[in-house]
């Protein structure tokens, strides 16, 4: 499969005071299918939206290389950088916050063609109503209204519409469903899933919950502290979680179903996530690992094949 | 005030909560009734705007004086508190009702330690000294399994992890050993592992101190296995009411299938497109007449848009909802319609008492 | 949901049309030169000839009080003028930029802000005289890291939001960024404190004036004005009501319009 | 959560150390840039001390007396080292040095503005708790409007109105004039009541406001609700749990508000003939005694930095966030 994006051993870390440094994102890797959705899951401060940010260049990685079809995004400055963005996009998790306040919706959407394109007003509103059309939007009735008037699902549709305007072939969807409620949230859903079908789309999606990542993920990378712990198909990472703290994170999930049992061997985690300033030596999850032992402490397990496609950073992987 | 009582530890009948705003009247919380016994619990569903906070604020009478319409009668402990005075109301509040809120990293107070705002209320209701307030806040504070109990009551609030923030609120709302505890979204800003651990805690209180809880929450996996009861809400009323594996297993209201069926489950297989509810919420202003989710609901018929469902006995025991056109069929014969909205209101928890 | 403005806020407004009308066409109104001494009789009381009397030198006090006006209007919007030149752009820039631009517009507003104002603006307008353009210029500079202060603060908040990272995600150029992004939400906020740095400016300079240290004698002031007056407080207190009337019904205007602008903007109610 | 083995009192300890020696190099900067401004500004002391019937060889003379020729930066060193000494030099009017003006004037200015920060929060802090209690109702509104007038009248107009209503209309005050603390305290205090009230009046505006309006915003947050519900009663909420986190703000306010008071009590001191800094500096000015005015530049600027940093360490104590988030 052709891959379209790949991140290579992305380090990030912000200054926090003198001699102190957060560990935001530590030797992070991975690659991007052409067409696949990966989702990226884990709690929050595990480094997931700094990811996120940081292949956008948004935020300066601090080491690391993040290649979007074959061009290493951290070398490149300003104009080409903003050229080579053009084939990624991103949505936010707020989407009060993701659209400015003092707008036109028309001029919102509008705006990535009235950047890039230099096409007529008409035209690029024409296009804009185009969009408008294919996330459900009505765009006569919206056009020259400001988005406090919408609620928060219309809202992430006007956020996905702009980040389609320039046909991107990469979206990166930070938490976008998170802040929505579930029924609103199953249309953006479902939204997506239709989207992505029709142009092609590679996904990359952020969040912490997990069954939503499941319902609309190929493959799922899990996170922990800044680390990557576990990668995997989605199916098999479900079925069988190979890492401790996947299998911590898969049973807190509480069902909405009262007839399924809880399982009874289900291991809560303990103890409190520790610092990103200060993290444990070795493997970062041994602090809170039910199976940890001496080796953790003292060697980080590295990322690992334990069958095709599944890949885990753990001594003691389970199954 | 006694404790020699016949009737439920709450009884809420009728209760209507409006804002007079500048839009017009806001109808928050519109004619719900539920009971609910000490050692049970019961859950309140709804997503945002569907006024179930206000109907927490309501029961425990916390709502701003300007501006409001309040009817109907809460029953606690068998006294009409609504007919309460400001001072009676403070003599119930911390002492016989806790609050847990949604947020713990804005409920607590800043700039004064753990240990002050745990006492301060047990020092209020309880009349006892500052060494005894303090052994009783420890004690306190390992009831919630918080770590290092004693360091942590001369902590400020920021240099504790939100997991630990919610134990103290929650320690809070159990200082004077109230007989109701009332947890308004008391997860939705935790992380999933921390949520089963809050949540696991908040149960097992409740059973061992066998106090009523309301459990608010927009999410249904969360009462799906901890409440005795559970009542959906949608745009301030409640639409469906059943014991919790009844509700589940046998919705009837449409609303309540959508919700459940809108939900993704970490069972279900990948990319299978999930149920969605189209359009939004509808604005509590200026309700239109007939069933308020009809403009959303894939079921709705004239008499739908135009007369509003009354809450309908199933023919399970304690389940009622209010739909024209349930899920299954019409199972009640009209006959059986309990209440109706400004023709007969018969109040719910009559119904049930003659059962 | 738009608040509405009210009477006051119209009320004050029509002043400030009047006062600003009023300095602007002083020329052309049937007015006696303001610093012509013994046009009429001194200390002459309200009368047709002469609306508001004159005072002890015989000068029409009606034409002082609208000339004075001029002094006032100029310094005070000439100088938050100039203020938000200096503290606006390097308000943005560090506001949005942070890190080392940040740090240095930052540092450069701290030592400023380390001086008591009237300190300053005493120690410039000595050494550079008592014109109209240094005063107003003195008042400009030290306003201005006052101004960068609530640029930078209400820049950095905007900043943040997703929607100025959407826009740089979509590859808008930094200029854009600003300009359509970040200057309009910041615009918001700068609106109701330029009009009350706008009446502290004025006041600044009346401060001056009745000191002695503002635009030099004979050019009438409000602030020089009010002074005279003390000096016949007992005999004629008219004198010195006229000018107080005037600068307080100014300043009240526009603290009005600032306020009422705050609260239709959403602004918090703050001085910092 | 990253040190946790420190207690509160040493974060705090660290903390004011911190800002103690940050407060070093602020200092250093500020006193150069006024003595760089004093002395590149056109307008030559030489020239104020000489009069029209200077000779030009007098005048050479005089500048190498007053050590002009020496290149800017090695004077300011000496000035530095003298001024660390106590020697700012002495008044080409007076044949005091201007430490000695200095001690006998600041004490005048300290102690009007002192007495009128303590008239104006009795006034505004009250105001601002009824206030804040209950927003928009007819006391909140009246007491709003009120200070909002204040805001708008001039030191010089209230000052000069209290003067001719009490002084000159009913003789209750002394119009002008001041008796030394430590000659007669009654008297000391009579002859300020005017003066005090005069500039307690814009800061009673300006607190009241702002403690209003923080109140306020502290009353709708949720740990406010919490306490609520612990049946805890209004005024003990107020107290212990509104009033605090509101006087951040207000003591950041307040120290910043030095400034614009230091510029009334300048007004006030004319008004009322008080032999203070500010009557001080005025008349060095008009009389060009340029080390005069450099003092009083540079001792003002140094207690205006002095008491922010106070303030700052004020919140500190107030606020354990900010220990942690500035250090």
């Amino acid at each position: 499969m052709e891959e379209i994006l790949n991140v290579k051993d992305l380090v990030v870390e912000f200054s926090a005071g003198p001699g102190k440094k957060v560990h935001a994102v530590s030797n992070i890797s991975f690659a991007l299918a052409k067409g696949e959705t990966l989702g990226l899951v884990g709690e929050s401060g595990c480094g997931k939206s700094t990811t996120g940010r940081a292949i956008m260049q948004l935020i300066k990685p601090t080491s690391g290389r993040v290649e979007f079809e074959g061009a290493d995004l951290t070398t490149l400055r300003s104009k080409k950088l903003r050229q080579a963005r053009q084939g990624i996009q991103m949505i936010f998790q707020d989407p009060i916050s993701s659209l400015n306040p003092r707008r036109k919706l028309k001029d919102i959407v509008g705006e990535p063609l009235a950047i890039w394109s230099n096409i007529s007003r008409e035209e690029r509103y024409e296009k804009v109503r185009e969009m408008f059309e294919l996330v459900g939007l009505d765009f006569e009735a919206s056009q020259d209204r400001r988005p406090h008037e919408f609620s928060g699902g219309q809202c992430q549709r006007i956020s996905i519409a702009r980040s389609l305007m320039l046909n991107p072939r990469l979206l990166i969807c930070d938490e976008p469903v998170s802040a929505l409620d579930v029924s609103v949230q199953a249309q953006i859903l479902n939204l997506l899933r239709e989207l992505k079908s029709r142009y092609e789309l590679t996904i990359l999606f952020i969040a912490h919950d997990l069954a939503v990542v499941k319902n609309i993920s190929d493959r799922v990378a899990v996170m922990y502290l800044g680390k990557m712990c576990e990668i995997s198909e989605s199916e098999t990472l479900y079925a069988t979680p190979a890492h401790p703290y996947t299998r911590a994170l898969l049973d807190a999930v509480p069902e909405p179903d009262p007839f399924v049992e809880r399982k009874s061997d289900a291991h809560h985690l303990e103890g409190e996530l520790p610092s990103v300033i200060d993290p444990p030596s070795g493997c970062r999850f041994r602090t809170r690992c039910p199976y940890s032992q001496d080796i953790c402490a003292l060697e980080e397990p590295p990322l690992r094949d334990i069958s095709p496609g599944h890949q885990v950073a753990c001594h003691f992987p389970m199954n | 005030m006694t404790d020699v009582r016949n009737g439920p530890l709450l009884d809420v009948k009728s209760l209507r909560t409006y804002f007079q705003t500048s839009r017009g009247t806001v109808r928050a919380v519109d004619d719900v009734s539920f009971t609910l016994e000490s050692g049970s619990t019961i859950g309140i569903v709804g997503e945002s705007g569907s006024g179930k906070t206000v109907l927490s604020r309501s029961v425990m009478r916390m709502l701003p004086k300007a501006g409001v319409i309040h009817d109907g009668a809460v029953l606690f402990e068998g006294n009409d508190i609504t007919q309460y005075s400001n001072e009676q109301l403070r003599g119930i509040w911390g002492a016989k009702i806790g609050l847990v809120s949604q947020d713990p990293m804005t409920s607590l107070n800043p700039v004064v330690k753990i240990g002050r705002q745990i006492t301060e209320s047990i020092r209020h209701h309880l009349s006892i000294d500052k060494a005894q307030a303090k052994e009783m806040a420890i004690s306190i504070l390992k009831s919630v399994s918080m770590p290092e109990p004693e360091r942590r009551f001369s902590a400020y609030p920021h240099e504790l992890s939100g997991g630990l923030r919610q134990r103290v609120t929650i320690a809070i709302a159990l200082a004077c050993g109230p007989k109701l505890l009332i947890a308004d979204e008391p997860t939705t800003a935790l992380d999933v592992t921390v949520q089963a651990q809050i949540l696991d805690l908040l149960s097992k209180l409740q059973r061992e101190r066998n106090m009523g809880m309301i459990l608010i929450t927009h999410d249904l996996g969360v009462v799906a296995d901890r409440c005795d009861e559970i009542a959906v809400m949608y745009a301030g009323k409640i639409v469906e009411k059943a014991p919790t594996k009844v509700l589940f297993s046998n919705m009837k209201m449409r609303y309540t299938q959508a919700l459940i069926e809108s939900i993704p489950r970490l069972s279900a297989p990948s990319h299978v497109p999930l149920r969605s509810i189209e359009g939004r919420p509808p604005d509590l202003v200026g309700t239109p007449a007939g069933c308020r989710f009809a403009p959303r609901c894939h079921f709705a018929d004239e008499r739908c848009r135009t007369q509003e469902p009354p809450l309908m006995r199933a023919e399970s025991e304690n389940h009622l909802f209010a739909c024209w056109n349930p899920v299954g069929g019409m199972v009640p014969p009209p006959k059986e319609v309990i209440s109706r909205l400004g023709i007969t209101p018969i109040r719910e928890d009559s119904i049930l008492r003659s059962n | 949901m738009k608040t509405k403005l009210g009477i006051s806020f119209w009320l004050s407004l029509g002043w400030m049309v009047l006062v600003i009308l009023a300095a602007l066409l002083a020329n052309v109104l049937p007015l006696p030169n303001p610093n012509a001494s013994l046009v009429a009789a001194p200390n002459l009381g309200p009368s047709i000839h002469h609306l508001l009397g004159t005072d002890p030198n015989g000068r029409d006090v009606l034409s002082r009080v609208i000339f004075g006006s001029r002094v006032s209007l100029v310094v005070g919007f000439g100088s938050i003028a100039l203020g938000l030149l200096l503290g606006g752009v390097t308000g943005i820039l560090a506001g949005y930029y942070g890190k080392s631009v940040d740090f240095l517009f930052n540092s450069l507003a701290m030592i400023f802000l380390a001086y008591p104002p009237l300190i300053l603006v005493l120690a410039l307008v000595t050494f550079k005289g008592h014109s109209l353009w240094v005063i107003t210029i003195a008042i400009g500079i030290v306003g201005s890291p006052l101004i960068f202060r609530i640029v930078r603060s209400a820049t950095q908040s905007v900043a943040q939001r997703e929607y100025v990272a959407a826009s740089r995600a979509i590859g808008a150029p930094t200029w854009r960024v600003l300009a359509k992004e970040v200057f309009p939400n910041v615009a918001m906020t700068l609106v109701a404190f330029i009009f009350i740095a706008v009446g502290v400016a004025i006041l600044a300079e009346a401060a001056l004036s009745f000191l002695g240290q503002s635009v030099a004698a004979p050019t009438a002031t409000w602030g020089n004005m009010i002074n005279d007056g003390t000096n016949d407080l007992a005999q004629n207190p008219i004198l010195w009501l006229w000018p107080s009337l005037a600068l307080f019904f100014t300043i009240l205007s526009i603290n009005i319009i600032a306020d009422r602008l705050r609260v239709r903007f959403g602004v918090r109610d703050s001085f910092i | 959560m990253g040190c946790k083995s420190e207690t509160q009192g040493e974060r705090l300890k660290k903390y004011i150390l911190t800002r103690l020696a940050a407060l070093i190099p602020i200092l250093l900067i500020v006193s150069f840039f006024t003595f760089l401004l004093l002395n590149l500004l056109p307008g030559n002391p030489v020239d104020a001390i000489c009069n029209v019937g200077c000779t030009a060889a007098g005048h050479a003379q005089l500048t190498r007396e007053l050590g002009l020729n020496k290149p800017i930066l090695t004077r300011y060193v000496l000035y530095l080292k003298h001024a660390l000494e106590g020697n700012l030099g002495n008044s080409y009017t007076t044949d005091q040095t201007v430490g000695q003006a200095l001690a006998q004037r600041l004490p005048i200015t300290l102690e009007l503005m002192f007495l009128s920060q303590v008239f104006a929060l009795i006034v505004a802090v009250p105001l601002a708790i009824f206030s804040s209690l209950r927003p928009d109702s007819r006391f909140d509104r009246l007491s709003s409007s009120f200070s909002f007038g204040l805001l708008s009248l001039p030191t010089f107009v209230i000052g000069t109105f209290l003067v001719l209503a009490f002084a000159v209309k009913i003789h209750l005050f002394p119009a002008t004039g001041y008796v030394n603390l430590t000659a007669n305290l009654g008297e000391n205090l009579k002859s300020l009541v005017l003066p005090v009230i005069t500039l307690g009046i814009g800061s009673i505006a300006v607190y009241h406001r702002v403690l209003r309006s923080d109140l306020i915003a502290t009353l709708q947050e949720d740990h406010i609700t919490m306490a609520k519900a612990k049946g805890l009663s209004t005024r003990y909420i107020m107290l212990r749990h509104a009033l605090r986190p509101s006087t951040i703000t207000f003591v950041t306010l307040a120290a910043l508000n030095v400034g614009s008071l230091i510029t009334g009590a300048f007004v006030v001191e004319v008004i009322f003939q008080l032999p203070g800094i500010g009557l001080l500096t005025i008349t060095s000015i008009e009389q060009s005694d340029y080390l005069v005015v450099q003092g009083i530049v540079l001792v003002t600027t140094v207690g205006f930095v002095l008491i922010n940093l106070l303030a700052d360490i004020l919140t500190a104590v107030i606020d354990p966030r900010i220990r942690r988030a500035r250090v």
